[in-house]
C-alpha cells in the first residue's frame, strides 16, 4: 500500500512539475497538460510498440514532439493572447479550448481504442507482504532520475536560471536584457515535455486511450494546489500528498468515496491556506 | 480596424464553407429509394469506441448491401443510408439528437444509444415520435411494458452470468466469487445482477462493493483489495474495454491464481496489448466473432469493417446483429413498417430466420420474454470466449430465451 | 473608445430606469418576438430545431449565471455541480414527494441558491486561479456525493421516469396545458420564458447600483472596502444568484429529459458554461445567450462533416478565441467606434 | 476629545516586528503626518488603522469607540476612509462613475429598491452624480471626468484616488504617500489639495516619504523606525529631533532600498 502510494507519488511528481513550470513561468493553468500526457503516451506506442524503436530512444522522440507542441503553444497562441487580451481569464480559457483541440485531435488520428505496449522489462518483486512489478519499480526509477535531473538544470544552467527569474518577475527579467519571449516558449517547451514524458513512462503500465487527459489534468491541478502554485518543491510534495492520499484511500475505502474526500479536503484546505503548503499567496 | 476586417472576413467565409459543405453532403443521397436508419451514440470521448463500432458496423453492412444496388423490401431495392449522431454520452446531446433522427430525417429506425443515461433520456421522444431504437444498456424498464419500442441489441449481462457462473462451477471448480464494477449505473446494475445470479447458484460471495471511478488507470489498489479477499473467482462488471486488461494485469500482478471473467464484450487486440500474457485465460463475451465459428458472410463482413474503420473490433460481432435484424424484419412486415413501426413490431413476434453470421445453422429470433415479458432483445448468440496463445477461443456457445 | 464606452453606460441605476426606451430596450423587445413569434412560426413544425434551441436557451440561462460570477471577477466553474443539486432537488421532490414541477422549479433555484451561500462565504475569499481550482473541485465533489448519496439520490443508478410538468388551473381555467414528450414546444417556451426572464433580471441587475458595485470588486476589491463596499456580503449575493440560476436550469432539464445521473453535469459541462460566455464576450450582458446559442447550433450543423466534427469544433474555438479575444460582441462595439472615433 | 487615539498597538508577521506599541493620537481638524525610512512600518501602521489588517495588540479608538477587530468595510462606514499607496482606482469605469459609486455608504435605499429602482434609489442616484461632479471640479478632474480611468495621466489618478476617498464622506481621511513621485509642482498643487479637504472640515492622517512637503502642511509629525515611535512633534521640533536626523541621514542604504 505505502509502496503504491511511493510509486504514485514519483510518477505524480513528473506531472505536477511541468505544470507548475508552465504556472510559474506564465501564470498559466495549462488545461492541455493531460491532453500532452496523452500524446506522450500515444509517441511511445507508435516508435515503441508499432515500429519496434528502443525504449529510450522513444523517450527522447516524446520530448521532441511534446517540446515542440509547448514551443508552438507559446508562440502561437499565448504570446498572442498576452498582448491582445483585456482581461486575465482569457488565457485560461485559450488554456481551455487548446485542451479541446489536442483531444479532439488525437481522437481522430489515434482513435478511440485503449492502447498498451509490452513491457519493457517483466518480473514482479515481492517486498514483504506487497508486490513491486518490475515495469513499475523501472517507471519509478526513471522519474526519478528525470525530476533529479529537472531539479539540477533548474538550479544551475543558464537557462535554468533564467527561467526562475522569468518566474519572479516578468519585468525585471526583461530589463535584464533576458528575451523573455523566447525563455517562455522554451519553458513552456520544457513543460510539455515533462508531461510527454511523465505520459512515456506511465503508458507502459497503465496503457493509454485518447480520453484520458482530463483525469489526469485535474490530478496535476490539485497537486499544485496542494503544494503552491508555481513553487516546484510545492509541487513534489502536493504529488506525494496525493499519490498516498489515493494508494491509502483506495486500499480503505471504495474508490469513489476517496476522491470524494480528497475533493472536500482539497477545498477546505485551499480555504484555510490559499497559497497551498509552500507557497505565496497568489492574487 | 483592418485586422478586424480581415478576421471577420475570414469567418464569414468559413461560414459559408461549413454551410456549402452541409448542403453537398446532404444532397449526395437523391434519386433511388433511400432507407435511412439512424445511429446514436457516443462517439467521442473516452468510452466512444462503443458508439463508433456501432456506427462502422452499421455503414459496413450498408455499404455491402448498396453494392448490390441496395436492400430489398417488398419487391423493391432500397439504398441503405446511416445517419449517426455522437451524443458524447450527454443526455442533452441525445434528446436533441434523437429528435434530429426522428424529426428531422423522418427515421423511425436507431441503433443505440449506448448506455442508461442517455437511453433513458431519449425514451420519451422516440415512444412520442414513432420510433424504434436498440440500445445497449441494459435498464431492464426500457424493454419493460408499458414501454415497447426499445429493442436491446446483445446478451445483457444478467443473462450471461448465471451461465458462466455455473459452467464455471462444473467445469472448474469454482467456489467463491468477488466482484469488481465501474461506477455508473450499467455496470452496477450489472454487478447486483451477478450477485444475485451467483447466490441462486450457491457461490459464496467474497465481496461485491468494490468500485473504480471511470477515467482511472490505476487499478492496483483496488484490485489488491478485491484480491485479498481470495475468491476462485473475480467477475469484472460492466468494464469497458479499456479497464479490463488493466484490471486483469493488476490481479496478476498482486499475484492472482484464479479465474477472471466479464460479461461484456471485449477486445483481443487491446487485451494482447495493454494486458499481454497476464490476459491468458480471461473469459468474457463475445458475439459471432470468434474465426471457429463465423460464416463466410460474417467474414466478408469483417474484411469491409476493416477498410472502414482500420481495424477490427470485436465488439464488433455483437454489434453487426442490429442494422441486419431491423432489416430483415422490415423485409418481413412489408414496406408500410418503414414509416410504421407498430407494423414491425408486430413482425417482431414471431419472426425467425436462419443466423447469416454463423457456420451452424442456428435460428435468430426476438428473445428477452423471460426478462422483459415481451420479446425486446435481438437473439444474439452468446458465445463464450477464453484467451487461450493470445487469441479467443470459443468455450461454448449458449442463448438466451 | 472610451467615449464610446461611457455612452454606452451613461451612468449608473439613477439613469437606467430612464433608459427603458433606449435601443437596449428595442433589441431586447425584437429579441422576444424572434423568440416567441418568430421561431415558433417559422420552426414549429421542425421539432428537432425546437429541442436545440430549447437546449442552448437553457444552457446560456444557466451560463447568465456565470456571467454575474464573472462580473465579481471570479471564475466559476462550480455552475454544473449547482445545476446537478437543483436537478436533484427537483427530481427527488417530484418522484418521492409527487410534488408538481411548477413548485420544484423555483425550490430548486432556492436551494441551490442557499447551499451556493453557504459554500460561497468561504469560499469567495479565494481568488483567480485558486477560486477557479476549488469550485472545479467542488464539481466533481458534488458528482461524488450524488454518486454516493445512498437511497436518496439513487447513486450510480439515478433518478428515472421524472414525470413532466403538469397542468397548472388558476380559478377553474387551464393557464398552462400538461406538457408531454411528444411535442417539444412547451419545453421550448418554458425554455425562452426562462431566459427572457433571466436576462430581464439580470440586465436590471447590471444596469443599478448593484452591477457596479459588482463591477467595482471585480477592479479592486480592496478599494471598494475602503469606500465602505461590504464585500463579502455583496460577492455572495452574486454567488447565490448564480447559484440560483444553475438550481433553477438543471431542474429545468430534468423535467425536460425526465432522468438526473450524477454524471448529468461533469466538469465539462461547468467548462462549457465558462466558454459560452467567453465567446460571447464577458463585457457584454448577452454574451453567454451568443456564445451558447453559436456553440450549440454550430456542433449541430458540423454533424454535415461526421467525423471530422469534434475536431473542427476544437480548431474553430481556438481561432475565435485568437482573433476575438474580448468575445464576438466586440466585433460589432469596435465596428461603431471605429465610425464614431476614426482615431481610434 | 481626539478623534483618533492609537493605544498601543503592535503587529508581528512571525517573528518579525513591523509596528511596535506604537501610541499617538489626533485631533479634529488636525493633519498629521507619519513619517519614517523604508521598511519603519509605515505601510502596516496604515493598514492597522484603516483595520486592513488586525493588530497582534493594542486597539484603535475612533470618536470615542473601540474599532479593533471591525471590518474595514465598517470602519469606512463610520467615516475613517483610507486612500492607497499605489493609484487604486476602478480602472474599467469612467472617472464620473468612479466616484458615483463610491457613494455607496449614502444609499438610502435596500438592496431590493436598488434592484427595482425604487423613487429614493432614483433620488439617490441623481444626488450622487451631481455630488460626484461637484468633488471631482473642487480636485481639478472636471475636464476629464468622461475619460476611462485606466487611460487618465498619472498625476490626475492620485486625485481620482482622493475624489473616491472623499465620495464617502470621511470625516477622519487617511491618505497613503500622497505626494510619491510628484515632481515639486505637482507637490505644491497636491499640498494645496490636503489643505483645501482639510478645510471642508475632515481631519487628515497622511503617511509621507518627501520630508519637505510634509514639513509644509503637518501640524503634528509622527516618526517611526523599525517599527517604534522614534519622535513625535510639531514640523519645527521634528527637524532638530537627533534621532530623527539618524534615522534619515546615517542609514542612506535604507533610502536606497526602495
Amino acid at each position: 500500500m505505502l509502496l503504491n502510494g511511493v510509486v504514485l507519488a514519483v510518477n505524480y511528481a513528473l506531472i505536477a512539475l511541468g505544470i507548475t513550470l508552465i504556472f510559474s513561468i506564465m501564470n498559466i493553468l495549462n488545461f492541455a497538460h493531460g491532453q500532452m500526457f496523452m500524446i506522450g503516451g500515444f509517441v511511445v506506442y507508435y516508435l515503441y510498440g508499432l515500429f519496434g524503436v528502443n525504449y529510450f530512444a522513444s523517450l527522447v522522440a516524446v520530448v521532441a514532439v511534446l517540446g515542440v507542441i509547448g514551443w508552438c503553444f507559446e508562440k502561437f497562441f499565448f504570446q498572442r493572447m498576452r498582448k491582445m487580451a483585456t482581461r486575465e481569464e482569457n488565457s485560461m480559457l485559450l488554456a481551455v479550448g487548446t485542451a479541446l483541440l489536442l483531444e479532439n485531435l488525437a481522437l481522430s488520428f489515434f482513435g478511440e481504442k485503449q492502447r498498451g505496449v509490452p513491457p519493457v522489462v517483466s518480473g514482479v518483486f515481492k517486498i514483504g507482504d506487497a508486490f513491486l512489478p518490475a515495469g513499475r519499480l523501472l517507471v519509478m526509477v526513471l522519474a526519478l532520475v528525470l525530476i533529479v535531473g529537472l531539479l539540477l538544470f533548474v538550479q544551475y544552467t543558464k537557462l535554468g536560471r533564467a527561467l526562475r527569474a522569468l518566474a519572479q518577475d516578468r519585468e525585471v527579467t526583461y530589463l535584464m536584457g533576458v528575451n523573455v519571449d523566447r525563455i517562455a516558449a522554451l519553458g513552456f517547451a520544457l513543460g510539455a515535455a515533462l508531461a510527454g514524458l511523465a505520459g512515456g513512462l506511465l503508458m507502459t503500465v497503465f496503457g493509454i486511450n485518447s480520453g484520458v487527459g482530463t483525469v489526469y489534468s485535474i490530478k496535476a491541478f490539485i497537486m499544485i494546489m496542494i503544494g503552491g502554485a508555481g513553487i516546484v518543491p510545492g509541487a513534489i510534495l502536493g504529488a506525494v500528498v496525493l499519490g498516498f492520499a489515493e494508494a491509502i484511500g483506495y486500499a480503505l475505502l471504495p474508490g469513489s468515496i476517496t476522491y470524494l474526500l480528497i475533493f472536500v479536503g482539497l477545498i477546505v484546505f485551499l480555504l484555510f491556506r490559499p497559497q497551498g503548503l509552500m507557497g505565496k499567496p497568489w492574487g | 480596424m483592418r485586422i478586424i476586417h480581415f478576421y471577420r472576413r475570414q469567418l464569414l467565409n468559413g461560414i459559408v464553407l461549413l454551410a456549402l459543405g452541409s448542403a453537398l453532403f446532404s444532397g449526395s443521397l437523391l434519386a433511388e429509394e433511400v432507407l435511412k436508419i439512424g445511429v446514436l451514440g457516443v462517439m467521442s470521448g473516452p468510452a466512444a469506441s462503443w458508439g463508433l463500432v456501432n456506427k462502422y458496423c452499421a455503414q459496413t453492412s450498408a455499404q455491402l448491401y448498396n453494392e448490390q444496388g441496395g436492400f430489398e423490401i417488398g419487391g423493391k431495392k432500397y439504398k441503405i443510408d446511416i445517419v449517426a449522431i455522437d451524443d458524447r454520452n450527454d443526455p442533452k446531446l441525445a434528446v436533441s439528437g434523437c429528435e434530429r433522427l426522428t424529426k428531422q430525417e423522418g427515421i423511425h429506425y436507431i441503433i443505440g444509444p449506448n448506455v442508461d443515461t442517455t437511453a433513458t433520456s431519449v425514451q420519451p421522444v422516440a415512444e412520442a415520435s414513432g420510433a424504434i431504437y436498440f440500445p445497449y444498456a441494459f435498464q431492464k424498464s426500457l424493454y419493460s411494458p408499458p414501454h415497447g419500442n426499445a429493442v436491446l441489441g446483445m446478451i445483457a449481462s444478467y443473462q450471461a452470468g448465471p451461465i458462466i457462473y455455473k459452467y464455471l462451477m462444473d467445469k472448474r471448480g469454482v467456489k467463491s466469487v468477488s466482484f469488481i464494477a465501474r461506477n455508473e449505473s450499467d455496470p452496477l446494475d450489472q454487478r447486483d445482477q451477478g450477485v444475485q445470479a451467483a447466490k441462486k447458484l450457491g457461490l459464496e460471495i467474497k465481496s461485491s462493493n468494490d468500485t473504480y471511478e471511470p477515467g482511472t488507470t490505476d487499478f492496483f489498489p483496488v484490485m489488491s483489495r478485491v484480491v485479498s479477499n481470495g475468491a476462485d473467482l473475480i467477475v469484472l462488471s460492466g468494464v469497458a474495454p479499456a479497464d479490463a486488461p488493466l484490471l486483469i494485469k493488476s490481479a496478476r500482478e498482486l499475484g492472482f491464481k484464479g479465474i477472471l471473467s466479464t460479461e461484456t464484450a471485449q477486445d483481443i487486440k487491446i487485451l494482447n496489448e495493454v494486458a499481454g500474457p497476464a490476459a491468458e485465460g480471461f473469459i468474457s463475451v463475445g458475439g459471432a466473432s470468434t474465426p471457429e465459428i463465423r460464416s463466410p458472410e460474417m467474414e466478408n463482413f469483417v474484411e469491409r469493417y476493416r477498410k472502414i474503420a482500420g481495424e477490427w473490433n470485436d465488439e464488433a460481432g455483437t454489434k453487426v446483429y442490429a442494422l441486419e435484424m431491423i432489416l430483415q424484419t422490415l423485409r418481413k412486415a412489408g414496406p408500410e413498417a418503414i414509416n410504421n413501426v407498430e407494423l414491425f413490431k408486430k413482425a417482431m413476434d414471431n419472426f425467425s430466420m436462419k443466423n447469416p453470421f454463423l457456420k451452424e445453422d442456428k435460428p435468430l429470433k426476438y428473445v428477452g420474454t423471460a426478462y422483459f415479458s415481451q420479446a425486446r432483445q435481438i437473439g444474439v448468440p452468446m458465445v463464450v470466449n477464453e484467451v487461450k496463445g493470445g487469441k479467443f477461443q470459443t468455450l461454448f456457445v449458449g442463448g438466451v430465451e | 473608445m472610451d467615449q464610446a464606452t461611457d455612452n454606452r453606460c451613461p451612468a449608473t441605476a439613477g439613469e437606467a430606469g430612464g433608459s427603458l426606451f433606449s435601443w437596449q430596450a428595442l433589441g431586447f423587445t425584437g429579441f422576444l418576438l424572434l423568440v416567441f413569434v418568430g421561431v415558433p412560426v417559422t420552426f414549429g413544425r421542425l421539432p428537432y430545431f425546437i429541442t436545440v434551441l430549447t437546449n442552448a436557451a437553457v444552457l446560456s440561462f444557466i451560463s447568465l449565471g456565470v456571467w454575474i460570477t464573472f462580473s465579481i471577477g471570479r471564475m466559476n466553474l462550480a455552475q454544473g455541480a449547482f445545476a446537478l443539486v437543483g436537478g436533484y432537488v427537483t427530481a427527488i421532490l417530484a418522484t418521492r414527494y409527487g410534488i408538481s414541477f411548477w413548485v420544484c422549479l423555483p425550490l430548486s433555484g432556492l436551494v441551490s441558491a442557499v447551499l451556493g451561500a453557504l459554500i460561497g462565504w468561504p469560499m469567495l475569499r479565494l481568488k483567480g486561479v485558486y477560486f477557479a481550482m476549488t469550485t472545479l473541485s467542488l464539481t466533481e465533489a458534488i458528482r461524488l456525493l450524488a454518486l454516493n448519496g445512498g437511497d436518496v439520490t439513487k447513486g450510480a443508478t439515478g433518478i428515472v421516469n421524472v414525470p413532466p410538468p403538469g397542468t397548472i388551473w388558476i380559478f377553474g381555467r387551464m393557464v398552462v396545458p400538461p406538457f408531454s414528450s411528444a411535442d417539444p414546444m412547451p419545453y421550448y417556451f418554458l425554455a425562452a420564458g426562462m431566459l427572457a426572464l433571466g436576462l430581464v433580471a439580470v440586465w436590471r441587475l447590471s444596469n443599478s447600483r448593484l452591477g457596479w458595485v459588482f463591477r467595482s470588486l471585480r477592479q479592486n476589491e480592496d478599494l471598494a472596502t475602503s469606500i465602505g463596499i461590504n464585500v463579502a456580503k455583496y460577492r455572495v449575493m452574486a454567488f447565490s444568484l448564480c447559484c440560483f440560476m444553475a438550481g433553477t436550469g438543471g431542474a429545468f432539464f430534468v423535467a425536460f429529459q425526465q432522468n438526473i445521473y450524477p454524471s448529468t453535469y461533469t466538469v465539462a459541462d461547468s467548462v462549457n458554461f465558462l466558454l459560452y460566455c467567453f465567446l460571447g464576450g464577458l463585457d457584454y450582458l448577452f454574451g453567454p445567450i451568443v456564445g451558447a446559442f453559436l456553440l450549440v447550433i454550430s456542433f449541430e450543423l458540423l454533424h454535415a462533416i461526421q467525423d471530422y466534427q469534434a475536431l473542427i469544433y476544437g480548431a474553430l474555438m481556438i481561432f475565435c478565441m485568437l482573433c476575438l479575444p474580448n468575445g464576438i460582441l466586440s466585433l460589432r462595439l469596435r465596428r461603431f467606434d471605429g465610425r464614431r472615433n476614426p482615431k481610434a | 476629545m481626539p478623534i483618533l487615539e492609537v493605544q498601543g498597538i503592535t503587529k508581528r508577521y512571525g517573528g518579525l516586528i513591523a509596528v511596535n506599541n506604537v501610541s499617538f493620537s489626533v485631533e479634529k481638524g488636525e493633519i498629521v503626518a507619519v513619517i519614517g525610512p523604508n521598511g519603519a512600518g509605515k505601510s502596516t501602521l496604515f493598514k492597522l488603522v484603516s483595520s486592513f489588517v488586525p493588530p497582534t495588540s493594542g486597539k484603535v479608538v475612533y470618536n470615542g469607540q473601540t474599532i479593533t477587530g471591525l471590518p474595514p468595510h465598517e470602519v469606512a462606514r463610520r467615516g475613517l476612509v483610507r486612500t492607497f499607496q499605489e493609484t487604486t482606482i476602478f480602472k474599467e469605469m469612467t472617472a464620473l462613475q468612479n466616484v458615483i459609486v463610491a457613494h455607496h455608504l449614502r444609499c438610502s435605499a435596500s438592496s431590493l429598491g436598488i434592484y427595482f429602482a425604487s423613487p429614493k434609489a432614483r433620488a439617490d442616484e441623481v444626488s450622487f452624480r451631481d455630488r460626484a461632479t461637484e468633488i471631482l471640479d473642487y480636485l481639478g478632474l472636471g475636464a476629464v471626468k468622461r475619460l476611462q480611468a485606466r487611460n487618465l495621466p498619472h498625476g490626475h489618478l492620485r486625485a481620482l484616488g482622493i475624489a473616491i476617498a472623499m465620495a464617502a464622506e470621511p470625516k477622519l481621511l487617511l491618505l497613503d504617500e500622497p505626494f510619491a513621485g510628484m515632481n515639486l509642482e505637482e507637490t505644491d498643487a497636491a499640498v494645496e489639495m490636503v489643505r483645501g479637504i482639510r478645510e471642508r472640515g475632515v481631519t487628515v492622517v497622511l503617511v509621507e516619504h518627501d520630508m519637505s512637503a510634509v514639513m509644509r502642511i503637518s501640524d503634528k509629525i509622527i516618526v517611526l523606525n523599525f517599527g517604534l515611535k522614534i519622535a513625535e512633534g510639531a514640523p519645527a521640533e521634528i527637524q532638530r529631533n537627533d534621532a530623527v536626523v539618524e534615522a534619515y541621514l546615517g542609514r542612506p542604504d535604507d533610502e536606497l532600498g526602495h
